[in-house]
């Protein structure tokens, strides 16, 4: 077992023969923070969704939250994330308060919880909303109502500051800290700076499916 | 003045045309020779026809026509093809039930696969997909145009229901009533009984036109209501405490 | 399994009566094929009831079909597919309540389409009411094999849209043990004979969806 | 306005080759559905071919509906419906450039299932080829009906999806008409009584698409 | 005829039964970029929307490009104005080059505009990857490029820096520059500042459906 949450080792991402990712050497260690940068169409999407489970691996080796991404069921991994895609969406047709449910319930966890995440996330006034009448950013915040009734032991969120206000931001580097403090790990892509809050990031730097540089 | 007037001698006198035609039609027409006391029913079911298809069908149609041109387009005419439609509904209904019931000895059959009753099961399936259509769309405007296009389209089977007896042949009567030179067919106390029902059925759709018309109205009072309500919640908030 | 199987269950019936799409469109869709199916063979056929149980199943495909894209759809958005593979519900879970849902769905639209078949194609009441326990099997397993097939056409959104079309041999089998024993409860044949194939059918879809749903669900 | 619907055509059948839905779908659907229609039927009664128009036609019907839906949710993303929608393209050369493209693929599938009618229904050879004529243009006025009806349903996106089946009373003079024609022509008859029909709805289908399409589309 | 290319008074836009706008009045002089900001939920999107007569208005009055939203039809308004929505997006199952073309030849456009649109946004090399294909920015970009296609008076763009990456952005604030310069109006709803080089901004800040300041 290896001391890091995740860890990739020369990872290939093919889609019908294009490779996405063109050999990615990463580690996440517990605890820290790592921010995905690189221009438009570098990867940073392939690379979190092969994080989380969502594409296979097409070669190379790697493994995430003990799970190995060549070998063993992808599944496994993705009840161990926790993800806030680029266009996360969820039912359109049911309320906001609906789709909480739905995730709490299919967690597991209690249904107390869900007053509380409304409430951080500033949805407490739209919570009968259908989702498909919420705004963008809305429905970023309703991401992150999803995200916080989960306690993962890895975090990837793609992109989660666009369309969010300041407000939002601001919320979101707290919830950063919070996380990070309490031991767990973010990956997280931008193409923003992170809010001075945080502490130390480790930055890497994709281009053309691989890694141009890290810091 | 005289609206009102009218508007309170619409229920009254409905309800008397009513009365009659059903007194003359039972009491004082005399029996068939062929049908012997079915005949009756000419009394009731080609008005309830009539008021469906052209009377509450035209209705709907014509102020769905005036609701897409630009220059008449309103709520108001809107709401009166919705209402319209809504009664056509029953008047159309009514017609399939007495036509059944005038089938089922007549023709031994309660249904049969005849132009001009398939044509008008049809038209009633077009009326129903019209007020779903309704619900399903939750945008006022996008509502009333869509319904308005839909009424139009379904009004096409009108014409289709009239001529099918001449273009098919078919089970059901052809033009007994009216010949297509318009001379009266039967006459006496029949004919007028016959008359007295159609205007007697005109009348109640117009009598319940106007009721749910109004009954549309206090609805869309309260609506405004609860939109005022929801406009002074919309712009206080962001106004945090 | 069953815990998670309510719970897809219980949202999919929960939009399904949020968009009321059952009772205004797929009702009325059944009724108006089942009319036009009538009008289609031409008054003299429809008007015997012989043709009854063919065309009663052959809408109900038609219906099936139409549920299970939405179903699909339900799920679809490439978005709203990655946020809820990370819940990482059991696959033969998500399979037995989206089959549970279907088949509410195609019971309320078959009893519908039932009588509109006694009224309008002359079945006769009494066959039809000894075929109805065999009808209900029958079309739970046209839900657990749609469902399956639906799974195999991927995504939902874009090009894939209509490869559950292409998995109609499947549902072939159904149609005809289906058909067979409706016709013969209507002339007091041997109901049993066929309804059995119906309900081995049930079972064996039920029992394939539970193991490979997740296979198919994966990618 | 034939320049855009030249432009939209083209688009549609370009994103329909792509996809070759209708070749690996829509046709073995169609085929499939013949089958099934011929053995739900029962053999004795699907052997004659009095069925054939009756269930031609019936499955192209349900050909035309999924293939609307398609049509539909090609421009149906909301994100896409604001895009196209500034392009301000002329609504009237938009409904015919849609409904050319879907006509163009109706013919193809219905030559395709025409001949599966011969060999599988045993439609007689002659009779089939002299209803050919009539059958295009049936095909052609179900596909105006067709693309009128997908834009009344909305966006297509989610609660509404199935509306356009709601429509299918709209398609019911068409359908007996075809049915009508291509039997006359089976058995010798008046073919062209109904063809007139079929001729007269085309007609009256252009025109209100032309006329209302943009109205439908606004939103 | 106003001497605005915009101007709204009082605009209501309501939709199944909730007011999205609750009552804005503002003018957008020519040449000059404004700028919408304020919370999630705000109608920043909706005020675009309407601005290019892609909702209709419920109340109040309003005028763009000469067309009146109360009395005229939207359709003439769609198509004087530039549209960037919020998740822009085109026909999935078209290559970049087809959409492109598509478009162009829907505007009347000659075909020689393609190229260079496309080299300006810098999606050469992906031209003949099908649209569903592309990462989030490059969708963004071909939203863009499909914008340079035309010659708009009045150009709206919702969150177009949102996920675009430094570059894209950099090429965003020349483009408002140059379109400005040129004499056309724009209107931008935006999170983040914009970039320094651009000159005067009109900043209209919405709060629940309504302007509360503007400078
Ligand atoms: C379910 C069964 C039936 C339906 C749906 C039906 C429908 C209609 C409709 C729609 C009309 C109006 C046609 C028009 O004015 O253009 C009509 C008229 C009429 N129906 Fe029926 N009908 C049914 C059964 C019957 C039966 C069984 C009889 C009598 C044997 C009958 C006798 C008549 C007569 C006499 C008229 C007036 C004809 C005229 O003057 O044009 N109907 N029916
Ligand atoms: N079939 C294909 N042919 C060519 N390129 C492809 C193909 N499929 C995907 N791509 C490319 O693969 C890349 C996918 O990258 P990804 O979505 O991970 O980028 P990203 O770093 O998230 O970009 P962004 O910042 O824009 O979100 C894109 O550059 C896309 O154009
Ligand atoms: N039926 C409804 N009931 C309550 N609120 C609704 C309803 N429909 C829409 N809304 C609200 O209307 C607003 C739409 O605003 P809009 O999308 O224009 O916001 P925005 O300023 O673009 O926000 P963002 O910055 O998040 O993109 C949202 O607050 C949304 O919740
Ligand atoms: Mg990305
Ligand atoms: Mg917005």
């Amino acid at each position: 077992m290896s001391e890091f949450v995740a860890s990739l080792n020369d990872a290939l991402v093919v889609r019908s023969g294009f490779p996405l990712l063109s050999g990615v050497t990463l580690e996440v260690a517990p605890a820290t923070l790592t921010l995905l940068t690189g221009p438009n169409g570098a990867g940073k999407t392939t690379l979190l969704q092969l994080l989380g489970g969502l594409v296979g691996l097409s070669g190379g080796s790697g493994q995430v939250c003990g799970v190995d991404l060549a070998r063993d069921d992808r599944r496994a991994l993705r009840r161990r994330v926790g993800w806030l895609g680029h266009d996360s969406s969820f039912y359109d047709d049911l309320s906001v308060r609906e789709n909480l449910t739905f995730a709490a319930k299919a967690l597991g966890r209690p249904l107390e919880d869900l007053a509380p995440a409304l409430e951080r996330v500033g949805l407490r006034d739209r919570s009968e909303v259908l989702a498909r009448r919420l705004s963008a950013g809305q429905r970023r915040r309703l991401g992150l109502a999803w995200l916080l009734m989960r306690r993962p032991e890895l975090w990837l969120l793609d992109e989660p500051y666009a369309a969010l206000d300041e407000d939002g931001r601001r919320f979101l580097d707290g919830l950063f800290a919070d996380v990070v403090a309490a031991g767990a790990s973010i990956v997280v892509s931008a193409h923003d700076h992170l809010g001075a809050t945080l502490g130390a990031v480790n930055t890497v730097h994709l281009v053309g499916g691989r890694v141009e540089s890290r810091s | 003045m005289t609206k009102t007037l009218l508007a309170r001698l619409l229920g009254p006198l409905t309800l008397a045309l009513l009365a009659l035609t059903f007194g003359l039609g039972l009491w004082v027409t005399p029996p068939d020779q062929v049908q012997g006391n079915l005949v009756r029913l000419v009394y009731v079911h080609p008005a309830l026809a009539w008021v469906a298809l052209y009377v509450s069908f035209g209705t709907a149609t014509i102020a769905s026509v005036l609701y897409l041109w630009r220059r008449t387009r309103s709520a108001t005419l809107d709401r009166i093809g919705a209402c319209a439609m809504e009664v056509s509904v029953v008047f159309i209904a009514l017609t399939l039930i007495t036509g059944s019931l005038w089938g089922r000895p007549t023709w031994g059959v309660w249904w049969a696969w005849d132009a001009r009753l398939t044509s008008t099961a049809i038209l009633g399936v077009f009326a129903l997909a019209y007020l779903a259509l309704r619900r399903a769309l939750d945008d006022d405007e996008t509502r009333a145009r869509r319904s308005a296009v839909f009424a139009i389209i379904a009004a096409i089977n009108v014409p289709i229901i009239h001529f099918s007896v001449l273009w098919w042949k078919t089970l059901h009567q052809g033009a007994t009533v009216f010949t297509a030179n318009r001379t009266l067919l039967i006459h006496g106390s029949q004919a007028w009984t016959l008359l007295v029902s159609f205007v007697a059925f005109t009348l109640s759709f117009v009598w319940l036109l106007r009721a749910r018309y109004r009954l549309e109205v206090t609805r869309d009072q309260s609506r405004q209501r609860d939109f005022n309500e929801a406009l002074a919640q919309r712009r206080r908030e962001g106004a945090r405490p | 399994m069953i815990r998670v199987a309510l719970l897809v269950a219980a949202k999919d019936l929960r939009v399904e009566l949020r968009s009321r799409v059952l009772l205004w469109q797929v009702v009325p869709f059944g009724a108006m094929a089942l009319l036009l199916s009538g009008l289609a063979l031409g008054p003299a056929r429809a008007g015997h009831s012989g043709a009854a149980p063919g065309l009663f199943f052959l809408v109900m495909l038609f219906v099936t079909l139409l549920t299970v894209a939405r179903s699909r759809a339900i799920d679809a958005r490439a978005g709203t597919r990655d946020s809820i593979a990370t819940l990482g519900l059991d696959p033969g879970g998500v399979f037995l309540g989206k089959t549970v849902a279907l088949t509410v769905e195609l019971w309320v639209t078959g009893a519908l389409l039932l009588a509109g078949t006694v009224v309008v194609l002359h079945a006769n009441l009494a066959g039809t009411l000894a075929a109805s326990g065999n009808v209900a099997v029958t079309l739970a397993a046209l839900a657990a094999a749609g469902v399956l097939h639906g799974a195999l056409s991927g995504p939902g959104d874009g090009s894939a849209t209509l490869l559950p079309l292409l998995s109609l041999p499947a549902f072939a089998p159904l149609l005809i043990a289906g058909e067979r024993a409706y016709s013969a409860a209507l002339g007091h044949g041997a109901l049993w004979a066929w309804g059995t194939i119906s309900l081995v059918a049930l079972v064996a879809y039920l029992a394939l969806g539970i193991l490979l749903y997740g296979v198919l669900d994966e990618s």
